[in-house]
């Protein structure tokens, strides 16, 4: 039995149980619900079998159709992807329970058969060790996203997605056109053949400005995120957590991924642009934040900001060492979980006041106070504030920073997580005021407000949760090995 | 099992755990509210007393969990914490039975209890903290824990005025994680360490060390409302009286200058900083607010905004005492820890029970009261001369070695500071006690509340005057082996004579 | 200059003028119809690079990569035309608009 | 020889020059109607390049979707816009003319700097590149099939197609919870439609099913067939197909998700057989890659005529 576990082949199971779990909750609409969360704990479950597997056997390498890189496809799966595999399962259990009593039934069978699709999009995604498939992967992930953002209907929404979509395919475009030139200048899709056989000609530079473009616009990284703000806040709340959770994950991984094993050798000056970017991402996003009077809007322009600090971490990799990358991934876990409770507790907000104006939260402390609970500890982390996730991932980065004297760096972190606490105070604040106009409010169903808690208390839980976290990510040495080949 | 590994947590659990439970009751739970609170206070207390008695003897009580591979979270019990939490933890339990009979029918009574009890559990974290990540962990959740006390009332002016304490705080909060992050890249540890960790760094690092040192002291000198990081604290006033009670008495100001008591004993070390020629700014600093609030507390006619600037005043005793770098300066610095916290917290009391009781707000509106409400007067009365410096109260003993501890250390020009003061508190205290006990009382009061045959509510009552008696103890029986007095000599001894 | 290069070089620039096109046109469809362009562009690169080959074949993997390509992108594009009819039904306008309305 | 050379030498710069314009025209052009029908040419010149690249497996599929069903869409849409806002030319000139100069010039700039840049990068690839040649060559025989596109597609690199094909069934699906319920329209009143359709439809199936069996050695295969299945559907629909709303459910559905769910279960079964994801027996990889092929097909060709349809498809009969 033992032996049968650890055998067993859990990341294809990952990625084929959620696409069959999709088809059978498109052939069978009356059992979405619990086809769905089945599935969805099932994959939890294999995602739980990886990690065992990993941590007894070292990486996780399959050939697909026995063929092996460089005519085949091959799946391979190490501590960033199993990191990554955790963030989408945590997340997915997190949305897919709260999910559950958000939908009504027509809702429903169009929201599960989507979203068991885009996890195992995603799944097949993190799995991946080839840039074509990736690319495939890719395209499964934006479209899904697409459908789900527009699945609210009315004009804000169908805007954002409209918005959404170009930027997606426009991203995978970029993306695809890179991944041409370095077949044609490598013979390969292979990321470690790739990783052998590259090198510094003007094709893979071009290669690598479109695909980082690409991935950056599929990122929302500043000043590409134009279509962020509009498509997350618009859609319907557990859709807002997911496409912020994981979906903008989903890129930033292929572009961490062919960082770490392709491109950091050849790229002087790229890592200090995608920095420069990165701040001025934390300070516009904030800003804007700050500025916005819709609670959706604002945590969407969070998001902008807080994908700012994953790209803070290049400048710092160059001569870097494990921790820039384990604050990368850390900040990556804690983002998406306290940004997913964020969505959530919006999507409860306006469930109970059918606004979003934070101006007129009207006393929710008292008559929502799981909810506005959720959003303070998820606030907690996103500013980076003891003891969460988000401060352990702070702390390493501003570590990192302090150790090569990048003051710039520093001197941005401060000000985000200042204007993080702006951002959220604000709305806290208002959260204890009695609003001038009050109407009746609606109830929420408990499971909608304690799926948010969860979640909430998972991004602050992480933060004790570093040392067995980083060892999960040491595996197969990917991370660690970068860092010291440098 | 090895008990002592696991004390100094369950001292800090003690308080955590009611307050969780707490935030799921209903609010008509009444009984099992006041229950959990007392049962946890009443703990804690016990807890608290076994750890004095150990240290006393000798043992060492530590808790170490893993937080990232080379940093841990560690909860340790010193002299100098045990003395910090022994203060907050009788004066939570005093509290707690204040605040319950304070707000007594009003509603969200879960809620305020819920973070009163976590903003315990911070302030007990903050003094038990064997590092300086610990101490910000513990640092920044009094911080969240306090806001929504602030706010507890929900009024927009409430909003405010949490508006204004987060802004001060948060950014506080910044600079000391800035700080720490920057000494831990310079030294690899951030371990509590009496006489500091830093006297055998590479003096390269200097203007770097003296960076820092501004830093933090800048960062926790927003709690300890040093001017001119001190605007939130009038603000805060808005609060319910056992918030304001507990924010400048035990919690949120104390654990700003437990922390600049912190950092300069455990992490630079008298010496090193006194060396270093950080520590004569800070007095200077330290030494201008004391003034500074004294005279601003003259002008105030609002009695909560009058003690606030009293706070302000009367908390830059301690960083004095620490700056002051000498031992005798130190032993003042440091009782007045304690000192103060009884004296403030006896002040606000009353001043809350003014409010409940007359609807007294303002010191014009005084006049006569120690006739209606005697038993709060004099404890109020005690408070305000212990304020003052007058002999037998507390208050005096603070100003006395801090004066000798002065002179000792070649620093006259403290005598002055705290003869001006002296003098100014007894400018802005005299007139209220002259008014209250010897003005003819009016013919009603603003908005009076009977309380059967007694002046007020038991719960109100008792906790002024359990706190002024203790005050009046910590003066009179100094030479008792665990007052006060005798403690903050255990401290200073640890931190000037080698062991 | 071979032809395969001539090839290669008209899909750069076929991706060039629909990311023109993309960026200045402003009717949704005009977007659509770009973005097929830009994909048809990177075909014809993807497969024109792979006839460089010393044999008499050229190679397969970009064949097979574009066959699938191209059915992906008439999916993408079928989502996008029905995502614009239901934008102008609900919207009134065929053109993303910059300034936010409030719709609440 | 050299003669001949010479001549295709100039077809293909009259080629390429006659593809840039129109893809130029296609961006240009102030009218949609005409965007879209140059766009049509656009495709088709685009299979006749595909001819030329030795790609007829591309040039089908190009002919078939690319030009025809692509084409097709685009004119509905473009129907289903004018119905729905016909004032939105006006519009849509009318934004037009605020675009400053600076605004078109930029981007223009940017073009010209982005072909230099990718021509450059394109020319210092080396002359001759063999890429995957060899490789496929060397496996063809394991493969299970004779044409190398099909190995490729089907079987070396048959993961992809697996997620390919629920890309597809995403934009459906997405396309569904977007578009509601759309009734199938009423039967053609144009007599040439409908005679057009009782010949063309069997011929298309017939060629769709040709093209799936012929592409284990030629130039043909799923996707293909699927295509062109997938048109002979648009042409039903548009002539007035009658479908009773009982095969429009269940039937319908189990027919577009045949492709994926064939593919996911041959995937696991043969991870539980060869303990390998979609490693084929070589013996049985024939018929396994023609099993897949004929779920592919069937469900490409019904996905694409409902993405035709725009909507959950509803019998026109009120039930």
């Amino acid at each position: 039995m033992g032996d049968l576990l650890t055998d067993a082949h859990w990341g294809v199971l990952l990625i084929l149980l959620p696409l069959f779990g999709g088809l059978c909750s498109f052939l069978w609409p009356s059992a979405v619900k619990f086809i769905g969360l089945a599935t969805v704990s099932a994959v939890a479950l294999s995602v739980v079998g990886l990690g065992d597997q990993l941590l007894a056997t070292g990486v996780y390498h399959h050939a697909v159709g026995g063929w092996g890189a460089p005519l085949g496809i091959d799946l391979y799966a190490d501590g960033l992807s199993l990191f990554m595999l955790m963030v989408t399962a945590l997340v997915g259990l997190g949305v897919s329970i709260y999910a559950l009593d958000y939908f009504d039934q027509d809702e429903a069978r169009r929201f599960w058969p989507l979203w068991l699709l885009l996890l195992g999009g995603l799944n097949a995604l993190f799995l991946s060790a080839d840039i074509f498939n990736l690319y495939v992967t890719l395209e499964i992930v934006g479209l899904a996203g697409v459908g789900l953002a527009s699945l609210s209907g009315g004009g804000a929404a169908l805007d954002g997605a409209m918005r959404y979509l170009m930027a997606t395919l426009l991203g995978s475009l970029c993306y695809l056109l890179g991944v041409a030139l370095l077949y044609h200048s490598a013979g390969t899709v292979d990321i470690p053949l790739l990783a052998e056989r590259l090198e510094s000609t003007p094709p893979v530079w071009a290669a690598l400005g479109l695909i980082c473009a690409g991935l950056a616009l599929k990122t929302a990284l500043f000043p590409l995120h134009f279509w962020l703000p509009k498509a997350h806040a618009s859609a319907s709340a557990p859709v807002s957590a997911l496409l912020s959770a994981l979906v903008v994950k989903a890129s930033f991984y292929i572009f961490l991924r062919l960082w770490l094993e392709i491109f950091s050798v050849r790229t002087e000056g790229v890592d200090d642009l995608l920095g420069a970017l990165g701040m001025a991402a934390i300070i516009w996003g904030s800003l804007q934040a700050l500025q916005q009077t819709r609670l959706k809007l604002m945590i969407a322009y969070s998001t902008v900001s807080q994908v700012g600090y994953l790209f803070l971490v290049f400048p710092l990799a160059a001569i870097g060492t494990f921790s820039a990358w384990s604050a990368v991934a850390y900040l990556v876990l804690s983002h998406a979980l306290a940004k997913s409770a964020m969505f959530l507790v919006a999507g409860n907000l306006m469930h109970f006041g059918g606004h979003d104006r934070i101006a007129d939260l009207d006393r929710a402390v008292q008559r929502l106070p799981i909810t506005v609970g959720a959003f303070a500890l998820a606030g907690v982390s996103i500013m980076g504030l003891p003891p969460s996730g988000g401060f352990i991932g702070k702390w390493l980065l501003l570590n990192e920073a302090l150790n090569q004297g990048r003051w710039d760096l520093v001197f941005v972190m401060m000000i985000g997580g200042v204007l993080a606490a702006a951002y959220i105070f604000k709305v806290l604040g208002f959260a204890f005021t009695q609003a001038p106009v009050t109407h009746e409010p609606k109830g929420v169903p408990a499971v909608m407000e304690w799926s948010a808690l969860l979640l909430a208390v998972a991004a602050i839980v992480v933060g004790f949760l570093a040392s067995p976290l980083m060892l999960i990510l040491g595996i197969g040495e990917t991370v660690e090995l970068m860092g010291a080949g440098q | 099992m090895n008990w002592h590994a696991w004390i100094p947590l369950f001292v800090v659990v003690s308080s955590l755990l009611p307050g969780l439970i707490i935030f799921g009751l209903p609010e008509e739970r009444v009984g099992w509210r006041t229950l959990l609170n007392l049962t946890g206070a009443v703990i804690k207390l016990l807890l608290v007393s076994w750890m004095i008695w150990g240290v006393y003897q000798g043992d060492h009580f530590e808790t170490r969990l893993a937080l990232l591979p080379d940093l841990d979270l560690v909860l340790r019990a010193g002299p100098l914490s045990l003395f910090f939490v022994a203060l907050s933890t009788i004066l939570w339990l005093v509290t707690t039975v204040y605040a319950i009979g304070y707000l007594e029918g009003s509603p969200n009574r879960s809620r305020f209890f819920g973070f009163f009890s976590l903003c315990v559990t911070a302030t007990v974290g903050v003094a038990l903290a064997g590092n300086l990540i610990t101490f910000l962990l513990f640092y920044e959740l009094l911080t969240l824990a306090t806001y929504p006390l602030i706010v507890h009332r929900g009024t927009d002016t409430a909003r405010r005025a949490g508006q204004t304490y987060l802004r001060y705080t948060i950014f506080g909060g910044a600079l000391i994680l800035l700080g720490t992050v920057w000494l831990y890249q310079l030294t690899g540890t951030l371990e509590f360490t009496p006489r500091g960790f830093l006297s055998q760094i590479d003096p390269q690092h200097y203007p770097a060390l003296k960076i820092i040192f501004a830093l933090l002291i800048a960062g926790l000198g927003v709690k300890a409302a040093l001017f001119p990081l001190h605007g939130w604290l009038p603000q805060a006033m808005v609060a319910p009286a056992p918030v304001s009670a507990l924010l400048h008495a035990v919690a949120v100001v104390k654990a700003g200058a437990f922390g600049i008591v912190r950092v300069i004993y455990d992490v630079f070390g008298v010496e090193f900083s006194a060396d270093l020629g950080v520590t004569t700014p800070l007095a200077w600093i330290a030494a201008f607010t004391i003034i500074y609030g004294s005279l601003r507390a003259l002008f105030q006619d609002d009695l909560k905004r009058r003690l606030a600037f009293s706070t302000v005043s009367q908390v830059s005793y301690i960083a004095l005492g620490v700056a002051i770098a000498g031992p005798i300066a130190t032993i003042g610095g440091v009782v007045h820890l304690v000192h103060q916290g009884l004296m403030k917290i006896t002040l606000f009391f009353c001043a809350g029970n003014l409010a409940e009781t007359l609807g007294i707000h303002k010191v014009s509106e005084m006049n006569g009261v120690g006739r209606r409400m005697p038993w709060t007067m004099a404890a109020f009365t005690i408070g305000a001369l212990g304020m003052i410096g007058a002999p037998p109260v507390a208050g005096f003993i603070s100003k006395w070695y801090l004066g000798v501890g002065a002179l000792e250390a070649g620093q006259d020009w403290v005598l002055l500071v705290l003869m001006g003061s002296s003098l100014l508190n007894c400018a802005y205290f005299l007139p209220i006690l002259y008014s209250a006990w010897f003005k003819p009382t009016p013919k009603s009061w603003p908005e009076e509340h009977h309380f059967g045959r007694q002046e007020t509510a038991w719960a109100l009552l008792l906790p002024p005057l359990i706190t002024a008696l203790m005050a009046l103890a910590a003066g009179l029986l100094t030479g008792l082996p665990f007052s006060p007095l005798e403690w903050a000599k255990i401290i200073a001894e640890r931190e000037f004579y080698q062991p | 200059m071979n032809s395969p290069m001539i090839y290669a070089l008209l899909g750069i620039t076929l991706f060039s003028v629909g990311l023109y096109g993309l960026i200045v046109r402003e009717h949704l469809l005009r977007k659509i119809l770009a973005l097929n362009i830009m994909g048809s562009g990177i075909f014809l690169m993807l497969v024109a690079l792979g006839k460089r080959s010393a044999g008499e074949l050229p190679d397969p993997v970009p064949h097979a990569m574009v066959i699938t390509g191209i059915v992906v992108a008439v999916s993408a594009t079928a989502l996008a035309l029905t995502l614009m009819l239901k934008l102008v039904e609900a919207s009134g306008s065929a053109v993303l608009h910059d300034a936010p309305k409030d719709r609440s | 020889m050299e003669a001949l050379d010479f001549a295709l030498g100039l077809f293909d710069i009259l080629l390429v020059f006659l593809v840039l314009s129109l893809a130029w025209l296609v961006m240009s052009s102030e009218d949609l109607f005409r965007a879209i029908v140059l766009f049509v040419a656009f495709g088709l010149l685009m299979a006749l390049v595909w001819v030329r690249l030795e790609a007829p497996d591309i040039a089908l599929a190009e002919a078939a979707i690319g030009a025809g069903l692509t084409g097709a869409l685009m004119m509905a849409a473009l129907d289903r816009l004018s119905s729905v806002k016909p004032i939105q030319k006006v519009a849509a000139s009318a934004q037009r003319k605020q675009l400053s100069l600076s605004s078109k010039v930029l981007p223009l700039i940017a073009l010209v700097l982005i072909v230099l840049g990718l021509g450059y990068a394109l020319l210092s690839l080396p002359e001759i590149a063999d890429g995957l040649t060899p490789n496929v060559k060397e496996n063809m025989a394991q493969s299970g099939v004779k044409n190398p596109v099909t190995a490729v597609l089907l079987n070396f690199r048959g993961y992809d197609t697996l997620l390919e094909m629920v890309v597809l069934l995403l934009a459906l699906l997405s396309v569904w919870s977007l578009g509601g319920e759309r009734k199938l329209s009423p039967r053609s009143t144009n007599p040439i439609l409908g005679s057009l359709c009782r010949v063309l439809v069997p011929v298309l199936i017939l060629v769709s099913c040709y093209l799936l069996w012929v592409g284990a050695d030629a130039p043909g295969g799923a996707f293909q067939a699927g295509s062109v299945l997938g048109a002979a559907g648009v042409l039903l629909l548009l002539s007035g197909w009658h479908v009773e709303q009982k095969y429009l459910l269940w039937p319908l559905r189990f027919i577009l998700i045949l492709g994926s769910g064939v593919f996911i279960i041959m995937a696991a079964v043969l991870l539980l057989i060869q303990g390998g994801l979609l490693t084929y027996p070589v013996a049985q990889a024939g018929w396994m890659i023609l099993l897949l092929e004929s779920a592919a097909t069937l469900s490409i060709g019904a996905t694409l005529a409902a993405l035709f349809l725009g909507g959950v498809p509803k019998s026109r009969v009120d039930q």
